[in-house]
């Protein structure tokens, strides 16, 4: 158990001349729930998307449940069936109906039948409280309801690990509250869960963890207790009282 | 090796694609290449000089003059070199940023009309050189920019006329555009040699050229007129109101704030329609004229060099290829400039 | 007033004809044609009418469009998708293909393939055979035919109709249901008692069965891969305009590459492509009327020029013959919208 | 709407100027030139040299014309045409003599606004094969591929031909002729079929011309000769005369090395009559008495023409058949001059 499923060592990025990441290491155990933060530019939306392999590293290795996603595209394919992600611009297929979206993933690269798929379907969307816009096009949604509605497509693929980027940037403040609802609820049933925000209260209130990260590197570490009251570094400091402030 | 892993050898379904292409142009390029290159003849002067089995560009050597300028008279061919060296000089006033859009555009036409009575040798001292004598890619490069040079200002008022309020007008334009892109270039084409005549005065006989270039400007005008109504679609529409509140009337809104911006927009577009039409003056052949593939084609029969349309053909292909290639190069790059001005 | 000048012009032309002696009108359509022309879907002998004629270059114009829009479709997706293929050779490829075939100019193209065709093949006593049904010659290649009456050229209908249905259903199984139609399709066909004809040698050419001449195939090779060129352009840009974070997206989910491209990137990318195609299909239709340089009997061909020489009559022969292209690029234009309307661009509306 | 308001005195004047014929005579002494008409390039008939002039007896035949009119060969611009351009140029005033190997047929004639003056080459469609095919008949070519040109009787006589006889065949048409001889060198075709002086032609541009034969058949009657437009009766008969002028020369023995002499001291009626020194017969044509005599002086008689460009003394090497003089077995007849 002591095992961690995600494993960051060392990992360097650089976008040409600008180095993303810079010797970040990273280690989440199983069910734990890690908030990264920083101020933007500061690669925590590269940290993420590196973790399935949306960008490649330059150096050093990342694991996910022991695979390392560098072997090849079939260790990156295993990887990416165990973590389920959400986008801050959601993303979601705006040909498709709702559930169509929920479903095309689990028929597609699952295999299930589509009946059982948009059984699944159904329940997930339960799960995001919003049944009732299953035949709807994405586009017909408020955003709040469309980012319910990329949650329950990731989870439709019943992961292990799931990763938010900033799923809440995108929204008008009246919905960002709908949609930490549902992480909030994710969080308590048990999922391993690495998000990135800038929603402090979301962090107060789920994380194990709270990891700062700013230029590329990890500045601090620590529960929400801790971090909140006791931040170590001053460049954690003027963070919180930039945020805190409003 | 890295590089080749990824790129080339990343699965086995991707090995594979790799290994057929590459015996798919070991197949094909090596006895092409050789053909073309290796064991193909290049000295000489006469059939007998191609016993080798690979291309005879001897005949293209041989014929190389008649397939730059058709039947234009040797004594008189340094006319058509001075006006290419005109047109190209008034045409590279565009690349000259000291020199305004308007100033090179008015060059540009000027140095045509100069060029049309140089080569025809009317109203001057040289001797007159009749159309018919034109050929090879003299032919083809006085079609494309007289065609060019013709259908430009009717398509600026085509593309105006399309956007007008007045329904009349707006009808006409939309209609007349509509028609000329809905029918084949041939027919355009046959209709200019066949049709034009019955609306002339009795006795009175257009060139045959210039009934091509009648038939081509009214096709490329209304190609053109789509491309230019695209950029005048991009104008904001706070400029049309800038130059209302300025008290500037239509025309002089048009000419003064609208067209320059317009046209600028749209000079990847009108590069492009230069290729269509360079391409689609091969169109003139059907109807009896001998352009660059013309006149090759014509050569072909030629009881001396006789079986050799394969080196015709490529030979023409290469032509049209390296022309229509870097023109299409030089949109991409005005286009790839305009785009990082405009970020 | 446009409309009254415009006949009023018209009215002084054809005085001016009747002036000159030449003659006028359309009644040239009824007379006899008195020539003959080698490919025709319809019946058509010398004996047949001007109008029919007509006719049978019209049908020809179109087949050469309908297979070439459907070739060049299939062509020109699959070269557009290769550009993005992982494998460098096979995207260096696609390219290439590209850059050389859109700046040749197409009648040129369509000179090397006929005369390619033609050299590469053997004479007709020479042809080359398969198990005495088909056979190549530079002649064309020939293929057994099936004759039916009205009833079997029904059915025959039908069943392309349903196969239509079937494909254009959403259903798992489609291809299963089309083999199935199909085979019940031949089941039919059979028992009807469709006659055969198979080409035999007679004299120096062969006769009977079907035949698909050099022109033909020679045309529809040059147009398709011409307009190929410009397709796989037009996917490549339609594949670009889809935002990266679909296909990120559905990489997260861990759609195979195939399902990416069939499921996310294509059905968005046609929202691009569909009116771009449009102008290609449009584009493919007209250049079909160099077959004229080819000796294809498609409208301009037979039309515009046997026709045109043998009665004179330019004015009408060449507005005809304007108006039908209008005519089919209009239709093709519309059929398009409506198509765009349907498909590509469901789910935007609110 | 104001440009087009503006436009409409000049649209008009410009169709009542096309009602109006002026005299071709007058507007070809006025220009000082007269245009002709003729193919794109039919070696014996109209063909440029490696310099562009025409060389041929359709080109020398414009010459002659120009002689008579306005007293040199040398004054006449050669315009070639398409079969699809031939007669609506003449139609249209572009061309004042359409001297072209054009058939005359009843509806050309009457429908078309054209008239045809005369007869200067008797010809017939015909067929060329390889010998290879060892055909000796025109009757064993049932089912056979044919390359024609479009855009002349050809392709009717081929079709009526094959139908009289009750077999099969399969036209394959070309634009221009150059692309059907590349056809039939190709093996698209079994037979390559036009008039039988451009299958003797054609068959220069082969690569080894003996391997290819001419079958004895003639298919059609293909009277080929120059056309001007109809309603000028005077610009008619010059033509028609300048013609009988070069014939008749022949049948008189009065040639391009004679005449000369001749026109000085002879005492045959018909010959001085035909050299001007005697009666008025080219008054009444508009023109003066020497007008014949200048025909002949530039280009010769038919025979010489005939000669110089198809038969013995050219490439062609077609014998005279049907083109011989009446008296001699042929069809030619020039009437009186008197």
């Amino acid at each position: 158990m002591s095992e961690p499923v995600i494993a960051v060592e060392r990992v360097h990025k650089w976008f040409g001349t600008h180095q993303a990441l810079d010797g970040v290491t990273l280690n989440v155990k199983s069910g734990e729930r890690i908030v990264v933060c920083g101020p933007s530019g500061s690669g925590k939306s590269t940290l993420v998307r590196c973790i399935n392999r949306l960008e490649s590293t330059d150096s050093g290795r990342i694991t996910v449940n022991q695979i390392d996603l560098a072997e090849g595209p079939l260790a990156v394919e295993q990887v990416r069936k165990t973590v389920g992600m959400v986008f801050q611009q959601f993303n979601l297929f705006p040909h498709l109906t709702v559930e169509e979206n929920l479903c095309l993933a689990p028929v597609r690269s699952l295999g299930l039948s589509e009946s059982v798929a948009k059984e699944r379907a159904k329940e997930y969307l339960e799960r995001v409280h919003i049944p009732e816009q299953a035949k709807k096009f994405p586009l017909q949604l408020s955003g709040g309801q469309q980012q319910r509605v990329a949650i329950a497509r990731a989870l439709c693929m019943e992961p292990a690990i799931m990763l938010f980027d900033e799923p809440t940037s995108a929204l008008d403040p009246e919905m960002i509250k709908e949609v930490l609802g549902v992480i909030a609820e994710l969080a308590d049933g048990g999922m391993t869960m690495v998000c990135v925000t800038h929603e402090m209260g979301l962090a107060r209130a789920m994380a194990d963890r709270i990891v700062f990260l700013d230029e590329g590197r990890v500045i601090e570490e620590a529960p929400p207790s801790e971090f909140f009251t006791a931040p170590k570094s001053d460049r954690t400091k003027q963070f919180l009282s930039r945020i805190l402030q409003h | 090796m890295q590089w080749t892993r990824q790129n080339l050898f990343s699965s086995w379904g991707n090995t594979l694609t790799t290994l057929l292409i590459l015996a798919g142009l070991l197949w094909a390029l090596v006895p092409l290449l050789d053909w073309l290159i290796v064991s193909a003849d290049w000295r000489g002067s006469k059939r007998v000089d191609c016993s080798s089995g690979g291309a005879c560009w001897v005949y293209v050597a041989e014929r190389f003059d008649q397939f730059l300028y058709g039947f234009y008279p040797e004594e008189e061919r340094w006319r058509v070199d001075l006006m290419a060296v005109v047109l190209l000089g008034s045409l590279s006033l565009f690349l000259w940023s000291r020199v305004s859009g308007r100033t090179a555009t008015a060059c540009v036409f000027l140095s045509l009309i100069i060029g049309w009575f140089t080569l025809t040798g009317g109203e001057s001292s040289l001797p007159p050189i009749e159309t018919r004598l034109w050929g090879g890619m003299m032919l083809t490069i006085v079609l494309t920019v007289g065609g060019l040079a013709l259908a430009f200002p009717v398509a600026i008022l085509l593309a105006l006329g399309r956007r007008s309020t007045i329904p009349v007008v707006k009808i006409f334009c939309t209609a007349f555009i509509e028609l000329w892109r809905g029918v084949p270039l041939i027919t355009v084409l046959f209709m200019a040699s066949v049709m034009l005549p019955l609306f002339l005065p009795d006795g009175a006989s257009v060139d045959k050229l210039l009934r091509a270039l009648i038939g081509v400007s009214l096709f490329a005008g209304a190609y053109l007129a789509e491309v230019i109504r695209g950029g005048l679609q991009a104008i904001p529409r706070g400029q049309y109101e800038a130059a209302a509140a300025l008290g500037l009337g239509y025309w002089r809104t048009m000419y003064y704030v609208i067209l320059p911006q317009a046209l600028r927009h749209v000079i990847p577009g009108l590069l492009n329609t230069v290729i269509a039409l360079f391409k689609d003056t091969t169109l003139v052949l059907i109807i009896g004229m001998f352009d660059f593939l013309g006149i090759i084609q014509a050569s072909l029969n030629d009881q001396e060099w006789l079986g050799l349309a394969a080196e015709g053909y490529v030979f023409a292909g290469i032509i049209y290829w390296a022309i229509c290639f870097s023109l299409s190069r030089m949109s991409k790059g005005i286009e790839l400039r305009s785009n990082t001005h405009r970020v | 007033m446009l409309i009254a000048g415009a006949v009023w012009l018209l009215g002084n032309i054809f005085d001016n004809l009747a002036d000159r002696g030449i003659a006028s009108g359309f009644g040239f359509l009824r007379s006899t044609a008195g020539f003959g022309i080698s490919t025709s879907l319809i019946e058509f002998s010398e004996a047949s009418s001007i109008g029919r004629a007509f006719w049978v270059g019209l049908l020809n114009t179109l087949l050469v469009s309908a297979i070439g829009i459907v070739l060049s479709t299939i062509l020109g997706f699959a070269i557009g998708i290769a550009r993005f293929s992982s494998n460098w050779l096979l995207a260096r490829l696609a390219v290439i293909y590209v850059e050389t075939i859109r700046n040749i100019p197409l009648l040129l193209q369509i000179f090397f393939w006929y005369f390619a065709v033609l050299r590469s093949l053997p004479g007709p006593r020479q042809s080359h055979e398969l198990g005495g049904l088909f056979f190549l010659n530079n002649r064309g290649f020939y293929t057994p035919s099936l004759s039916l009456d009205a009833g079997g050229v029904a059915i025959l209908f039908s069943v392309i109709l349903l196969a239509v249905l079937a494909i254009l259903k959403r259903g798992q199984k489609r291809v299963v249901k089309l083999c199935a139609f199909l085979a019940s399709g031949l089941f039919i066909f059979v028992a009807v008692g469709a006659e055969f004809s198979l080409p035999e040698l007679k004299g120096f050419n062969f006769s009977g069965g079907m035949v698909l001449s050099p022109e033909l195939v020679a045309l529809v090779i040059a147009l398709s891969t011409y307009t190929t060129a410009f397709i796989a352009e037009i996917v490549r840009a339609g594949i670009l305009s889809v935002p990266r974070g679909q296909i990120e997206a559905a990489s997260t989910l861990s759609l195979p590459y195939r399902d990416q491209m069939r499921f996310v990137v294509l059905p968005q990318a046609l929202r691009v492509i569909v009116p771009l195609l449009t102008n290609q299909y449009l584009n493919l239709t007209k250049n079909s009327s160099l077959a004229a340089a080819i000796a294809f009997p498609d409208l301009v061909s037979v039309f515009a020029g046997t026709v045109l020489n043998i009665t004179g009559q330019a004015i009408e022969i060449i507005g005809i013959t304007m108006a039908v292209y209008l005519t089919i690029s209009l239709s093709i234009a519309f059929a398009m919208n409506v198509f765009n309307r349907n498909t590509a661009l469901r789910g935007t509306s609110p | 709407m104001q440009i087009l308001r503006n436009l409409m005195p000049l649209v008009v004047i410009v169709l009542a100027s096309a009602g109006t014929n002026a005299g071709t005579l007058d507007t070809v002494k006025s220009k000082g030139a007269i245009t002709c008409g003729v193919s794109q390039g039919l070696p014996g008939f109209s063909a440029p040299d490696g310099k562009g002039n025409w060389i041929g007896i359709d080109a020398d035949f414009c010459r002659a014309v120009a002689a008579v009119v306005l007293g040199s060969p040398d004054k006449v611009k050669f315009r070639p045409l398409s079969t699809k351009e031939a007669f609506t140029a003449l139609q249209f005033g572009e061309i004042h003599i359409l001297s072209r190997n054009v058939t005359w047929t009843q509806t050309r004639d009457s429908a078309l606004g054209v008239n045809f003056a005369g007869i200067l080459y008797y010809d017939g469609q015909g067929f060329m094969v390889r010998r290879s095919l060892s055909v000796k008949s025109a009757r064993e070519l049932n089912g056979a591929a044919v390359c024609v040109n479009s855009g002349s009787t050809t392709e009717l006589n081929l079709s009526d031909y094959f139908r009289t006889h009750k077999m099969k065949y399969s036209p394959v048409v070309f634009e221009k002729s150059d692309e059907v001889l590349a056809a039939y060198r190709a093996g698209r075709c079994d037979v390559f079929s036009t008039d039988q002086s451009g299958l003797y032609a054609q068959r220069l541009k082969l690569a080894k011309a003996n391997e290819h034969m001419i079958l004895p058949e003639i298919i059609s009657k293909e009277p080929l000769g120059p056309a001007v437009r109809q309603g000028d009766d005077q610009w008619f008969n010059i033509v028609r005369w300048t013609l009988f002028a070069l014939v008749g020369a022949e049948e008189l023995g009065i040639t391009k090395a004679n005449i000369g002499s001749l026109s000085k001291n002879t005492g045959n009626p018909e010959i001085r009559r035909f050299v001007g020194t005697e009666g008025k017969a080219g008054i009444n044509l508009g023109l003066d008495p020497k007008w014949a005599a200048r025909a002949v002086t530039a280009v010769g008689n038919y025979g010489e023409l005939f000669e110089k460009h198809l038969g013995k003394n050219s490439r062609l090497k077609i014998s005279r058949g049907l083109n011989r003089l009446w008296n001699k077995g042929g069809l030619h007849y020039a009437p009186p001059i008197r």
